[in-house]
């Protein structure tokens, strides 16, 4: 694979990243939202497939497959199982900030996300590390879809897009943190998203809806 | 080895075994007992210290990260002394008197500890840990009353504002010494910035204590919902503790100060004299009355140290000794007398049932021990010839009044005015406590409760008598503490004289005149009388009757003319509702009467912060919605500042 | 003790225990001329005493040791005064007694014994009178040590006859301001506290008017004999110490016999003159409502800080 | 094997025979047990030579690694012990099943192991990796009783606890990402990281520490991402909320001493010390806040521990070696005194049926003993002594006004002040007033045995006192 | 002020000359010694005798500088001038203020209503005259009785 090859490619994927966390931020449908984060896995494991062909490193190759049957197979499979399980309303109804406004914070946060990945960028310089900052922003719209969605899923969804863009900003800071914490991390992820899906369930047990807003017995 | 060392030794280990004992065996007697044996050791080590002894202890095992340690001086050993001294009392009062409490001997070793704490951390300890045994005290034996619970709540917030008052003064100074020891803390080099700001922060916490005006909101509530016997203790001897850590803040650690502060203090000193006792003189509460008179006793104790600092300020070293003399001479007869008072408030409550004085009366026949008692106390507090008080005021007009000539226009002005208060004071005192000796022991029975009442156990006696015995000691021969407390401020056993500056009382003589002049006057009278014996007659009632106890001047009708005097300053609260017949507006069917009089200062003052603090607590409570989008978005929100910050600044 | 103070605690106590009684007939005596009267004669108080002093004594029922006690007491005080104060001589036979803010005490001692019986009694009259008592006398405290703290501040003692003393060294303090503004203060103080119009009308006979005698309803024959003489001897005290702090010529500074004599004579003329004036003045006066004491003291106190400050100020 | 291991291995073991055997009467006392071996074996960690290490390095246990188990150990002690009798009373009231009780028991075991994993982990990752751990495996105990109450605690604390933890972990990144370019080859390792500090990229380095900070103090229930632990707190089971406020929050912020210890090197103290201090008194605003209209006296504890985890912060904050012993001692005597409470404030709530405050009444008078136990245990908390609280917040304070700090030092305590006069006022209507029943109750002995240690330690800490000060050296740094 | 001493000048002494003393002296006289206070009852008058006794201690009249005072209480008096028919709700009372008198005590009844019942003899309300309720030690005659005969019967008291 030639340089500029895998600037493109790595460029794509990462554009790919960024698209889908748009994407969840934009569409109203969970079930299509479901599907975009799925295709989000996809792209992390492209992502980390691009890495591991330019390194040539086949660490990156086993991490590639963990990332493809986890958040390309897995973690989609178990937010579908909650979305069935969720039952009938499957639209973000209301969300506490519109769509237009959330992609207009959605800019907002990549400039800032720019803006503070700059050092980052820097200390190392080199095509992997010039997309730190759509990582970065990955996890800043995952974490304003957590603040500004109001059903489970989508919640879930927020912080899954939160930890994929961890996950590349680990991958694209080409160092990884060493086996041990990946697999412990991917499994405390996986953990909690199963914790989170029996949680949606009995909450739709009951209280009957998943509003999250809803959710406001514990307050002073 | 030091005498001193040993009874203070003593003292810590009777406390700690008593407690231990009224745990195995919660009987009043080993309490009451362990608790005067306690005071008795602390008695004898304050006047070991007093005279000489001074021993210090460092004990740095204790009190992870700070270490303890003590040092006996003499002004400690004043106070140890004078804590000792009520302990003795309250103690064999208590050996009848209240639950067996095993926090009660704990209270005062507490106490004990508090003038003999030789560092920072130590004096925080020692303070907190009175603070906290008091508190267990004034809520444990009643705690089902609403009044109590209210008391202990007023008493634990503000006890703590103090307290954190005192910690940061403390800390500040202690910040720039080269350690936390008192030591140490005298030989720092302060700013006036600093030293003022620990001054001030100490004044307020250790004022606070002492009930001093406008910090004095707890004391008429805490003081009066406790066992009499720890009121006693709280109002005799632990507010003393306040004058203490101004003294030795003040003087000792900070070296005096210019003259603002002993103004202030003086200030302070004059309002809350006033403003207590003219509360007192309102109060128809036994108990709150004798609070309320602790204030004013504190603030003419404050006036004299007050005048003291201003005095060691314009350099008058002679003038300042007399003040100083005054101030704790007042505070060791304060303690005396407040003992008996409280002592004797509390057989009240125990004969009666009732500590109201409009439901009082009648008890010199029923309760004599009492009543006599009771009227060597208020003769005590009412700062009269031959009472203990006296003497003590006498000194501080003796240094207010000398102060005037070669002084500064502040101290012009601020003496004279000094002086009223301390005259009004007195005069207010004479009516306080007229009336809570007049209309509370003499006079007809009132109520039910008042005409059933029952003399006192024994120990309970004791106890007074002890108190009493302190009193008239006091009162006839002051020379006998006064070394203790002003050096070589006086001369003479029988006869006071001042040094430096002229004036002498002798109150031994004056007695003695006084009771000759009584032999005399009787003896003449039963020369010149044609009949002796007395017919014994009807109450003159305008020959209608009879005279019920409803048409005796009660303590609300006594105290009426002065509130009517007062009632700009005092505002008191009066509430007329009149119900109408239904038939006519003209006919009225009930005339319901309320009369209160609200603390002054109080209102205007705590109202706000407390309506404030409601307030913000309301508000508060919308951080906390419910809404997990809310609290999450706090933490978004921070994230996006910080980066932002953080990309803004590099 | 010297021969000076033993002979003035032989003569002031003889002479003021004689004379009270009288002061207060001339103090009638007065009263009645100017009322267009003829009068009883200044000896019909001593009169009254005798009378007194023969008859019953009554124990009326519900009234305790304190109730008996107090004219003893009252007396006791005031007598105690009469011999250490200066009033015929200077020097004083128990000198650390001879102090201004111990006579003020003192008098308070006498007034609170009465209340006390007052209240004792049981009675509403009783209570009434006590509860007045005790708060003009509360009120009349800061007049009297602030006006004390004026007059000694310039001497450097409180000892009466200290005070005195140096008025007599140096007459020019007689007429300055200071003096002027005290003596108005104190003149005002010793009314109230001797319950003499405006602040209490001593031959009052309706209840609610009455401060001073309300108290002392209940006591008969000796008892109010002593009440009485009491009364008369605080008044004559009060007048004593006035016209010795003020105007103090003719006291006696050594203990010979003409001396004394014209010590004697001295005080007897300045309290007959000040009693007199007083008698005078109060036939031109209305008794104030109760409640309207406190501006008279309040005006009294401020001349006497004003005292203060003209001491201070003007010195 | 390492006795390095016996305090991880413990309670695993623990949590097998509880996955195999279930809740019967031979396992009951089992967690305790475990418990008692932990605590007794970090007592021997502590006595020995430290730091030492284990497992390939991935274990390390130094001072103040040694010190966090003691408090994990006591405090896991004291929960266990009480957690039996809590757990029949909720059988016997029909709230829970014998599978609960067998579940209940096994998470606590895996909790506790988890913990243990953070202080004794050598290496940043598995740090995180092993708090995170917490949250999962608490996230059922708070949802125990599966109200709805419950239900919605335990979303809002998954929720935001692992938004706030991914946020530590997005800073884990990044810091390696700078240790990875200093020219190092320390990784993630603590102590190497520690050493080579100085070599890391001061730019990347503050943005790391401001993640790790706010994602770890979001564990530690410091502000801004406090706001679950109330709720969880509230409706955890009474054992479960004494580990959580008394333990778990502590070993949060372990992590950010440790982080702390980094960042001092790379950026000085001052970076950390201004992030702290804010940090630190924004809890203390929201703390007394909150609690000044509180109607609820489990939340009421719950916000006393964002208080005290402020304390402990500002504490950190100041960085002096008093300083950071009495933050530390202060996590000793917090953890003690607030399990004590939890356990207090479960009986009462099993006793009266409510947790508001208003339905409580009288309690001193009807339950002398557990009243007084929870009475006592306020008055720890606010800072009386004999108390060890007031030993650590009179360190906190000296030390604070002494490193100059005095202004915010002065202000955390004036919020202080404000909170115990909140708790006060709220914890006598508890305990005072007339009774509501005729008094029963046994005296609670796993409730006073801990006051009585916390009490202990705030009059002597004796052997403790090495260890301490090694600990808090080992978190000052000289720049 | 002025004023007043003006008036004051002008007027002079307004009293009358003293009469002669009068002969008989009441043997309690001697043991008074010329000091009389004298509490008055109203037993039951119709207020005409009040005026004269008003009158009596007045100006012209001066009954004080014979040594007679009136006063607020019975315990200070050494005689009461009661007036009036004595009513029943008045029989009790006057008992009792008699009983308040200390020994030695005089009653002097002023007017022919207390001698004698005067009109009001026979009536229902009374009780009768103060000698059936009290012992008498002197009769003042009159209806209502001169204030000269009021103050020659008080100096039969005061001896003067």
């Amino acid at each position: 694979m030639t340089e500029t090859v895998y600037v493109q490619l790595l460029d794509l994927t990462c554009g790919a990243l960024l698209l889908t966390a748009v994407l969840i931020l934009w569409r109203r449908d969970l079930s299509v939202i479901v599907r975009v984060f799925a295709l989000q896995g996809a792209a992390l494991t492209a992502l980390v497939a691009v890495l591991a062909a330019h390194e040539r490193s086949g660490e990156l190759w086993v991490i590639a497959a963990g990332v493809l049957a986890l958040r390309a197979g897995l973690l989609p499979y178990l937010l579908r199982r909650t979305l069935a399980a969720a039952g009938e309303p499957q639209r973000e109804a209301r969300p506490l900030v519109n769509v237009a406004a959330s992609l207009l914070a959605a800019a907002v946060l990549t400039f800032l996300a720019h803006a503070v990945s700059r050092p980052l960028v820097t200390l190392a310089p080199s095509p992997a590390a010039q997309a730190i900052p759509i990582a970065v922003t990955v996890v800043l719209i995952g974490f304003f879809v957590l603040v500004t969605r109001r059903h489970a899923v989508s919640q879930v969804v927020g912080f899954l897009l939160m930890d994929n863009g961890i996950t590349a900003l680990g991958l694209l800071t080409t160092t990884g943190v060493g086996l041990v914490v990946e697999v412990g991390v991917s499994l405390d992820v996986l953990l909690a998203v199963l914790v989170l899906q029996i949680l949606a369930v009995r909450i739709r047990e009951t209280f009957g809806d998943t509003d999250l807003d809803d959710l406001r017995e514990l307050r002073d | 080895m030091n005498p001193a060392q040993v009874t203070f030794g003593a003292a810590v280990a009777l406390a700690l075994a008593t407690a231990v004992a009224a745990i195995v065996v919660p009987r009043r007697v080993v309490v009451g007992a362990g608790t005067a044996l306690t005071g008795a050791a602390g008695l004898a080590a304050g006047v070991a210290a007093v005279s000489g002894h001074s021993f210090s202890l460092v004990l740095p095992g204790l009190l992870p990260l700070s270490g303890v340690s003590f040092t006996l001086d003499a002004l400690g050993g004043l106070f140890v002394a004078v804590t000792g001294g009520v302990a003795v009392a309250a103690g064999v009062y208590a050996t009848s008197y209240g639950k067996a409490s095993a926090v009660l001997p704990m209270f005062v070793l507490a106490m004990l500890l508090v003038p003999a704490a030789a560092s920072v951390g130590t004096l925080l300890v020692c303070w907190e840990l009175m603070a906290l045994f008091s508190l267990l005290l004034v809520i444990g034996e009643n705690r089902s009353r609403a009044e109590v619970t209210s008391a202990g709540r007023w008493y634990a917030v503000m006890t703590h504002l103090g307290f954190v008052s005192i910690l940061c003064g403390l800390m500040v100074f202690a910040a720039h010494a080269p350690a936390d020891s008192f030591a140490a803390l005298r030989e720092a080099r302060l700013s006036p910035a600093v030293s003022a700001t620990v001054f001030v922060l100490t004044l307020a916490g250790f004022a606070s204590k002492a009930g001093i005006v406008p910090l004095h909101a707890w004391l008429p509530r805490a003081h009066p919902e406790a066992p009499s016997h720890v009121s006693a203790l709280m109002s005799a001897a632990m507010v003393n503790l306040g004058v203490y850590g101004l003294v030795r803040v003040g003087f000792d650690l900070l070296g005096g100060g210019p003259r603002w502060w002993w103004l202030l203090v003086l200030a302070l000193g004059a309002l809350s004299a006033v403003h207590g006792i003219l509360q007192a003189a309102m109060s128809t509460d036994l108990k709150r009355l004798l609070g309320q008179s602790t204030t004013e006793n504190m603030g003419l104790v404050l006036v004299g140290v007050g005048a003291a600092g201003l005095f060691t300020a314009s350099g008058n070293p002679v003038l300042a000794g007399l003040a100083t003399a005054a101030a704790l001479l007042h505070v060791v007869n304060h303690a005396a007398f407040k003992t008996l008072l409280f002592l004797a408030a509390g057989a009240v409550l125990h004969g009666t049932g009732t500590r109201d004085l409009d439901a009082l009366g009648g008890l010199r026949r029923t309760m004599p021990v009492t009543t006599a008692l009771f009227g060597v106390g208020a003769l005590a507090a009412s700062a009269l010839p031959p009472g203990t008080a006296f003497v003590s005021e006498w000194l501080l007009l003796q240094a207010l009044v000398h102060g005037l000539p070669p002084s500064g226009v502040d101290t012009a002005i601020a003496l004279p005015v000094a002086v009223a208060a301390v005259a009004l004071t007195a005069g207010l005192a004479v009516v306080t406590f007229v009336k809570a000796f007049g209309v509370g022991f003499l006079a007809k029975p009132r109520s039910e409760a008042a005409a059933n009442a029952r003399e006192v156990p024994y120990g309970m006696r004791a106890g007074m008598a002890i108190a009493a015995l302190g009193c008239v000691v006091l009162a006839l021969l002051p020379s006998l503490v006064l070394p203790a407390v002003a050096g070589g401020a006086t001369t003479g056993l029988v006869t006071l004289r001042l040094t430096g500056v002229t004036g002498s009382l002798s109150p031994l003589l004056l007695t003695l005149w006084l009771v000759v002049a009584v032999v005399v006057v009787a003896a003449g009278v039963r020369g010149v009388v044609a009949r002796r014996t007395r017919r014994d007659a009807r109450l003159w009632d305008c020959g209608g009757g009879p005279m019920s106890a409803r048409m005796e001047y009660t303590a609300t009708s006594f105290a009426e003319p002065l509130q009517r005097v007062f009632d700009d300053v005092v505002q008191p609260e009066l509430d007329v509702h009149v119900t109408h017949h239904e038939e006519s507006r003209y006919l009225v069917r009930a005339v319901e009467f309320r009369r209160s009089v609200p603390d002054r200062v109080e209102r205007r003052l705590y109202a706000p912060v407390l309506a404030a603090t409601r307030a913000w607590g309301r508000a508060g409570r919308s951080l906390a919605t419910g809404s997990v989008h809310r609290y999450l978005g706090y933490g978004f929100y921070t994230l996006c500042a910080a980066l932002l910050l953080l990309a803004v600044t590099r | 003790m010297t021969a000076l103070g033993l002979a003035g605690a032989v003569v002031q106590p003889v002479l003021i225990v004689a004379g009270a009684p009288v002061l207060v007939g001339v103090m009638r005596q007065v009263r009645a001329r100017l009322e267009g009267r003829a009068g009883p004669g200044i000896r019909q108080p001593w009169r009254d005493l005798r009378k007194l002093f023969g008859k019953e004594r009554i124990a009326p029922r519900g009234t305790s040791e304190v109730f008996r006690v107090a004219p003893l007491v009252l007396v006791a005080t005031t007598l105690v005064i009469t011999v250490v104060a200066p009033f015929v001589t200077v020097a004083s036979v128990l000198n650390p007694v001879a102090d201004l803010f111990v006579v003020v005490a003192l008098l308070a001692v006498g007034a609170v014994a009465l209340a006390l019986a007052g209240l004792d009694t049981g009675t509403a009259f009783g209570g009434m009178g006590a509860s007045r008592e005790v708060t003009i006398l509360a009120l009349v405290e800061p007049t009297l040590l602030v006006a004390i703290l004026a007059l000694s501040a310039r001497v450097g003692s409180t000892n009466l006859g200290d005070v005195v003393s140096s008025m007599v060294r140096e007459p020019s303090r007689v007429i300055s301001p200071v003096s002027l503004l005290a003596a108005v203060a104190l003149v005002i103080a010793t009314v109230a506290e001797n319950g003499r119009i405006p602040v209490d009308n001593p031959s009052t006979h309706l209840e609610l008017t009455m401060v001073h005698e309300a108290m002392v309803l209940e006591y008969a024959g000796p008892d109010l004999a002593l009440v009485e003489l009491a009364s008369a001897m605080r008044l004559s005290v009060f007048l004593g110490l006035l016209a010795n702090l003020f105007v103090p010529w003719g006291i006696a500074t050594t203990a010979t016999p003409a001396a004394l004599l014209a010590g004697v004579l001295a005080l007897v003329l300045k309290v007959g003159v000040l009693g007199a004036a007083l008698a005078a003045a109060e036939v031109f006066l209305a008794k104030l409502r109760l409640f309207r004491v406190p501006e008279l003291l309040a005006g009294s106190f401020l001349l006497s800080l004003l005292a203060v400050a003209a001491s201070y100020f003007l010195a | 094997m390492t006795i390095l291991l016996l305090p991880l291995l413990v309670p695993l073991l623990g949590a097998a025979g509880y996955a195999v055997f279930g809740w019967r009467r031979a396992t009951v006392w089992l967690g305790t047990a475990s418990a008692s071996v932990m605590l007794a074996s970090s007592i021997a960690i502590a006595a020995g030579d430290l730091p030492r290490t284990a497992s390939a390095g991935l274990v390390r246990v130094d001072a103040l690694s040694a010190f966090m188990l003691l408090v994990i150990g006591a405090v896991g002690l004291l929960a266990t012990a009480a957690s039996p009798a809590h757990l029949r009373t909720e059988i016997a009231a029909g709230r829970a099943s014998t599978r609960t009780a067998a579940r209940h028991s096994l998470l606590v075991q895996l909790f506790l192991a988890a913990m243990t994993l953070a202080v004794t982990a050598a290496d940043l990752g598995v740090l995180w990796v092993a708090i995170e751990a917490t949250t999962i495996v608490t996230a059922f105990l708070v949802g125990q009783r599966r109200t709805r109450a419950a239900v919605e605690a335990a979303w809002k604390y998954v929720v935001i606890c692992s938004a706030g933890i991914a946020l530590a972990l997005m800073g884990t990144i990044v810091l390696n990402h700078a240790s990875v370019h200093s020219g190092h080859e320390a990784g993630l390792d603590l102590a190497g990281l520690a050493a080579a500090a100085s070599g890391l990229d001061p730019a990347v380095t503050r943005i790391a520490v401001v993640l790790l900070l706010l994602g770890f103090g979001t564990k530690a229930g410091l502000a801004p991402l406090h706001a679950w632990l109330p709720d969880a707190h509230s409706q955890a089971p009474a054992p479960v909320s004494a580990l959580m406020s008394g333990v778990l929050l502590s070993v949060a912020f372990y992590a950010i001493l440790r982080v702390k210890v980094i960042a001092d090197v790379a950026l000085g103290t001052g970076f950390t010390r201004a992030v702290l201090v804010v940090m630190a008194l924004a809890s203390l605003a929201i703390a007394a806040s909150l609690l000044l209209g509180i109607r609820d006296y489990k939340r009421m504890l719950a916000y006393s521990s964002i208080e005290h985890l402020g304390l402990v912060a500002l504490g950190a904050a100041i960085g002096t070696p008093l300083a950071l012993a009495a933050a530390l001692l202060h996590v000793a005597g917090h953890g003690l005194a607030k399990g004590v409470l939890f356990l207090g404030s479960g009986r009462i709530l099993q006793a009266t049926g409510t947790s508001r405050i208003d339905g409580v009444r009288g309690l001193l008078a009807s339950r002398p003993a557990l009243a007084g136990s929870f009475g006592a245990g306020v008055l720890a908390l606010i800072g009386l002594p004999p108390f060890s609280l007031f030993a650590s917040e009179l360190g906190i304070a000296r030390a604070g006004f002494a490193a100059g700090m005095g202004w915010f030092t002065a202000a955390a305590f004036a919020l202080v002040l404000v909170i115990a006069a909140a708790l006060v006022t709220r914890t006598s209507r508890m305990l005072l007033g007339p009774p509501q029943e005729p008094a029963t109750g046994s005296v609670p002995m796993t409730l006073v045995a801990g006051l009585a240690v916390c009490a202990a330690l705030g009059v002597a800490i004796g052997p403790l006192s090495p260890l301490l000060h090694d600990a808090a050296s080992l978190l000052v740094v000289t720049r | 002020m002025l004023n007043l001493w003006r008036m004051i000048r002008r007027t002079g002494r307004v009293a009358e000359p003293a009469p002669p003393a009068p002969a008989e002296q009441l043997p309690a006289a001697g043991a008074l010694g010329g000091s009389v206070q004298i509490r008055h009852v109203d037993a039951g008058s119709c207020n005409g005798c009040e005026i004269e006794i008003g009158a009596a201690f007045g100006p012209v009249y001066d009954a004080e500088r014979y040594g007679a005072r009136l006063v607020a209480s019975p315990r200070h008096a050494d005689a009461l001038l009661v007036t009036g028919v004595v009513t029943r709700n008045m029989a009790e009372p006057l008992l009792r203020t008699f009983d308040a008198v200390p020994a030695p005590k005089v009653v002097v009844a002023v007017g022919d209503c207390a001698r004698n019942c005067g009109a009001f003899a026979g009536a229902y309300g009374a009780v009768g005259a103060v000698r059936d309720v009290v012992p008498v030690d002197v009769e003042i005659a009159g209806c209502p009785p001169r204030p000269e005969a009021i103050v020659d019967g008080l100096r039969k008291l005061t001896g003067r």
